[in-house]
């Protein structure tokens, strides 16, 4: 239970970073540190106290394999934030082209 | 690899760049070949396959990797990979429903055994490796755009 | 081909005419272009009509599509029923009307392939996500929708469009991440992830501080891509800076399926619905009602008005749905319906006055009746639907929704929606005045009307506006008043599909 | 045992990726959660998510480093207004407290009720043929999800082509010629 907790601690970090920091590039490392805890958290719901990888032995029958389930999703949901890390860092590089900083209270040119 | 020396890194990494440039590429396309039977798989390797080329660019400039791999072939040969594994699932049709593994199973612990999940790997592979590398060049060309302003 | 083989077909053509679109895209002139994007959305309103007819033959009013042939606990399914079947008529018709639209509006824009290609990328994930049976399925083509529509929104690459769109991005990531966050609860709860078999088990279990802390965290995630108010922030910038056919297409349709008939999914059929979220509901709806409106009074820019009411409205569907009795959800649906089409059709018409005349800023325009009759026709027909006046279908919905407030004794909740229709009635007033009455300024002289495909689709829209008063029909109402059964008895969806299965 | 000793570095190199000034040295630190994730997924026995997080992370870091290193960036100046750190607080505070309750509800950690992958692990192989399950999970049981997944990963590659691309809107001389 305890180690739960610890991952939604590091959640609540990378959603303080996100919500609390000024320059885009600290929202982005925020963003990637939520992604990081949300893939652990999922795995660890999976794991078994000593269970084996879930790969099948050539010569006896794995018994206590971790379920694959979580990490199959986990597969899929690494990837999904590298192509939104990656979509988010391009749109950042183009504001910094245009303003010429990072800091988002100064790119306020929307009105309202 | 005829090259202006001054673009890329220093002689050092060059050389190094040589060697190990070709055992990644071929680390990458194992690792993707035997997803079904050892860890790893299509994204995996296609990662794999997408950072040695992104190594060669850092090593040797944008012209030498661009001339390897250019963007609009990059974006293309993307759209076909994908192509590829959707019509992978379509023709899944024929055994019945969406998704359906059509081919025969083969034996476990063999190569050609799980059916058309080496030809998936292989497509999602090409995807992702191609995919990852076409946004690298773009941000790199981007870069370049701006200084020649 | 037999019948039950439409349903991956909503998935399968607009994937394929993206990739397709993508490698052919460069060489191809732009008409071909054109053909190519509008025939997929064609075949794909033909398909959606078609399920509706093959739903009444179909056992349990369900068509349950198995991927891969496994089995729904095992594998993923694909479980279309009465108010799935709803949401592809409304997604596939307002599709096709703004993909024949954005074929003449993309004069203005470079790189037009990529466009279509992300176009029909976020048309993927909209019908992936109402057709699929799976929670996390459901999470994975809600993201595909989303990363097509941060793209879209910074499409013209300006300085504002990508402030709003970085602002979108972030915003709809983190709400991503709660979402699966969420999802990885359930998992661990219930050990599945097919949404028939968690109902099932979430109905047996006794859990406490599970359901509550999980609606709680949906509520957050898909509230955001509802852009209910607490959440709301992204909305304003995002649609404005996006090119017109897509933002009619955000508001007109991505935070309905992606926020509402996500939400009403997974809290009617997955969840089971309480007391407490029907309240929550409620009170979200409310204000999201008259913050929008409010706000939406002071606005001088056209396109950022119409996003202020894209939140009212969407407050107005949510109160509706929010009431839980059978009056309430079908007011709540069939406001969507209308939502859909005259917020589309008024976005349409501000993307035909940039395209004409250049500025969004009503200030600097006045008078273009003269100019552009079609356009200021549409837009009457429009403004009077959203504002509600008798004949329009926007009247109607309003009506059964005040009728459920009054009928459950929600007197307060009534009020808001009266006061709110009003307000939206005066803001609508202004945009006929300055845009288009009034005398024709000398800098308008050379305006000319839209091309003809745009006006072709704004009158389609129109028609649909008038036409939609007369659902009320006793022939037409079970159109949506299946769709209202459906979430009403919650529980009959995990029955009918564990049920199929087991014969 | 080790998996506490994971979570812990992990937290401390969050916080240092947060607070750290000078934005490379925080690039860097985000790079050692990343890969004390990856050592994470291997004592969970996960190695397919390893190779992939290990490999995901090493590219998302050289873009991240790319978007930063030759940017003359001044440090990244301190203090926003005060409500809404204390609003950060106070949701981060109910959020924690909340999921306290519900993580009690949860199964205890180690012994997951595999119900619907029972079936999987059984009979994965016989049925899909392969031996590594998890590649069997997402290449045959849940293979839509993986087209999905390839979707969403060409979404944001055509995404990037398009926003990265030199002249959004053509100007308005040059629209005459082009129509």
């Amino acid at each position: 239970m305890m180690i739960y907790l610890l991952c939604l601690i590091l959640f609540c970090i990378g959603l303080y970073g996100v919500l609390r920091k000024r320059n885009i590039v600290k929202i982005i490392v925020g963003l990637g540190i939520i992604e990081y805890s949300m893939n652990l958290f999922f795995v660890l719901l999976g794991y078994r106290t000593h269970g084996r990888s879930p790969i099948e032995a050539r010569t006896e029958n794995v018994l206590n394999m971790v379920d694959p389930l979580p990490q199959a999703v986990v597969l899929t949901s690494i990837v999904i934030s590298l192509a939104v890390t990656a979509l988010v860092i391009s749109i950042a590089i183009r504001i910094y082209e245009y303003y010429g900083t990072f800091d988002i209270t100064k790119i306020k040119r929307l009105k309202g | 690899m005829r090259h202006n020396p001054d673009a890329g890194m220093s002689i050092i990494v060059k050389t190094v760049t040589r060697l190990t440039v070709g055992l990644i590429l071929l680390f990458g396309i194992y690792i993707v070949l035997h997803g079904h039977i050892s860890p790893g798989g299509g994204f995996a390797g296609g990662v794999i396959i997408a950072l040695s080329f992104v190594h060669l660019m850092l090593a040797f400039g944008k012209d030498v990797a661009s001339r390897k791999l250019s963007k609009n072939i990059a974006s293309n040969l993307e759209a076909v990979g994908a192509l590829m594994f959707l019509l992978i699932a379509v023709a899944g049709f024929f055994g019945g429903s969406f998704f359906v593994n059509i081919l025969e199973k083969g034996t476990p612990f063999k190569l050609f055994s799980a059916g058309t999940m080496l030809l998936n790997n292989v497509a999602i592979s090409l995807k992702v490796g191609v995919g990852l590398f076409a946004i690298f060049l773009a941000l790199v060309i981007l870069e370049g755009s701006k200084k020649k302003k | 081909m037999n019948s039950i083989n439409v349903v991956p077909l909503f998935v399968i053509i607009p994937l394929f005419s993206a990739f397709f679109i993508s490698i052919v895209g460069k060489f191809v002139k732009r008409n071909a272009v054109y053909a190519l994007s509008v025939i997929p959305c064609i075949l794909l309103s033909f398909f959606s009509f078609n399920a509706l007819r093959l739903l009444q033959s179909a056992p349990g009013h369900m068509l349950l599509y198995k991927i891969g042939g496994w089995a729904p606990p095992f594998g993923i399914c694909m479980a279309v029923d009465a108010f799935g079947v709803f949401m592809l008529v409304v997604v596939n018709l307002v599709a096709l009307f703004i993909c024949i639209y954005s074929t003449g509006y993309m004069e203005k824009y470079t790189d037009m392939p990529k466009f279509f290609t992300l176009f029909f990328l976020m048309l993927t994930g909209m019908n992936g996500l109402i057709v699929t049976g799976d929670l996390f399925n459901l999470f994975v083509f809600l993201e595909i929708a989303s990363v097509a529509s941060y793209a879209l929104v910074a499409f013209g690459t300006e300085a504002e469009e990508l402030e709003a769109a970085f602002k979108y991005a972030i915003m709809g990531s983190v709400a991503s991440c709660f979402i699966f966050l969420g999802i990885a609860f359930l998992y661990g709860f219930t050990s599945t992830l097919n949404m028939a078999d968690m109902a099932r088990v979430l109905a047996t279990s006794h859990s406490v501080f599970i359901i509550p802390f999980v609606s709680a965290l949906f509520i957050m995630g898909f509230g955001l891509k509802a852009a209910l108010v607490p959440f709301h922030a992204w909305l304003p910038d995002a649609h404005p800076s996006a090119p017109a056919s897509i933002s009619a297409m955000l508001s007109g349709v991505l935070i309905k399926t992606l926020g509402v008939y996500a939400l009403a999914r997974i809290f009617f059929n997955v969840l089971g619905i309480t007391a407490t979220h029907l309240a929550v509901f409620r009170f979200l709806g409310a204000i999201s009602l008259v913050i929008g409106v409010v706000l939406a009074l002071s606005q001088w820019d056209l396109k950022r008005l119409l996003a202020y009411h894209s939140i009212s409205q969407i407050g107005y569907v949510v109160l509706g749905i929010g009431i839980g009795t059978p009056l309430g959800i079908f007011g709540g649906l069939f406001h969507l319906l209308n939502h859909s089409v005259f917020k589309s059709l008024l976005f349409l018409n501000s993307g035909a006055i940039d395209y004409s005349v250049g500025t969004r800023d009503l200030k600097h325009m006045s008078g273009l009746k003269e100019k552009m009759p079609i356009t200021a026709g549409t837009n009457m027909i429009a403004s009077m639907s959203i504002a509600g006046i008798p004949p329009f279908n926007g009247f109607f919905s309003k009506l059964i929704i005040i009728f459920a407030c009054v009928q459950a004794g929600y007197f307060g909740y009534c009020l808001i929606a009266i006061v709110g229709s009003i307000l939206t009635l005066a803001s609508f007033m202004k945009v006929q005045r300055y845009a288009f009455l009034g005398e024709l300024r000398q800098a308008c002289q050379n305006v000319k009307e839209a091309p003809f495909v745009m006006k072709f689709s704004m009158i389609a829209l129109a028609v649909i506006c008038v036409l939609g008063g007369f659902l009320l029909l006793p022939s037409l109402r079970p159109f949506i008043n299946n769709a209202v059964d459906v979430l009403i008895e919650g529980a009959k969806y995990s029955a009918i599909i564990l049920g199929e299965t087991a014969k | 045992m080790e998996l506490y000793i994971l979570l812990i570095f992990m937290i401390f190199g969050a916080i240092v990726a947060i607070e750290a000034r000078d934005l490379l040295s925080s690039v860097i630190a985000v790079g050692a959660v990343g890969f004390a994730l990856c050592l994470a997924f291997l004592v969970l026995k996960a190695p397919d998510l390893a190779i992939t997080q290990l490999v995901v992370e090493i590219l998302c870091l050289i873009i991240l480093i790319r978007a930063t290193i030759n940017r003359d960036l001044p440090l990244a100046i301190e203090g926003r207004w005060f409500f809404n750190t204390v609003s950060t607080i106070v949701f981060v505070a109910v959020f924690l407290f909340f999921a306290y309750t519900a993580l009690k509800e949860l199964p205890a950690f180690g012994d997951p009720i595999m119900s619907v992958v029972k079936r999987y692990i059984e009979q994965g192989t016989t049925e899909t043929g392969a031996v590594n399950l998890v590649s069997a999970v997402i290449l045959d049981f849940r293979a839509y999800d993986t087209l999905g997944e390839a979707t969403v990963l060409f979404a944001s590659v055509i995404g990037i082509m398009a926003i990265l691309r030199r002249k959004g809107r053509k100007k308005i001389e040059e629209k005459e010629d082009a129509s």
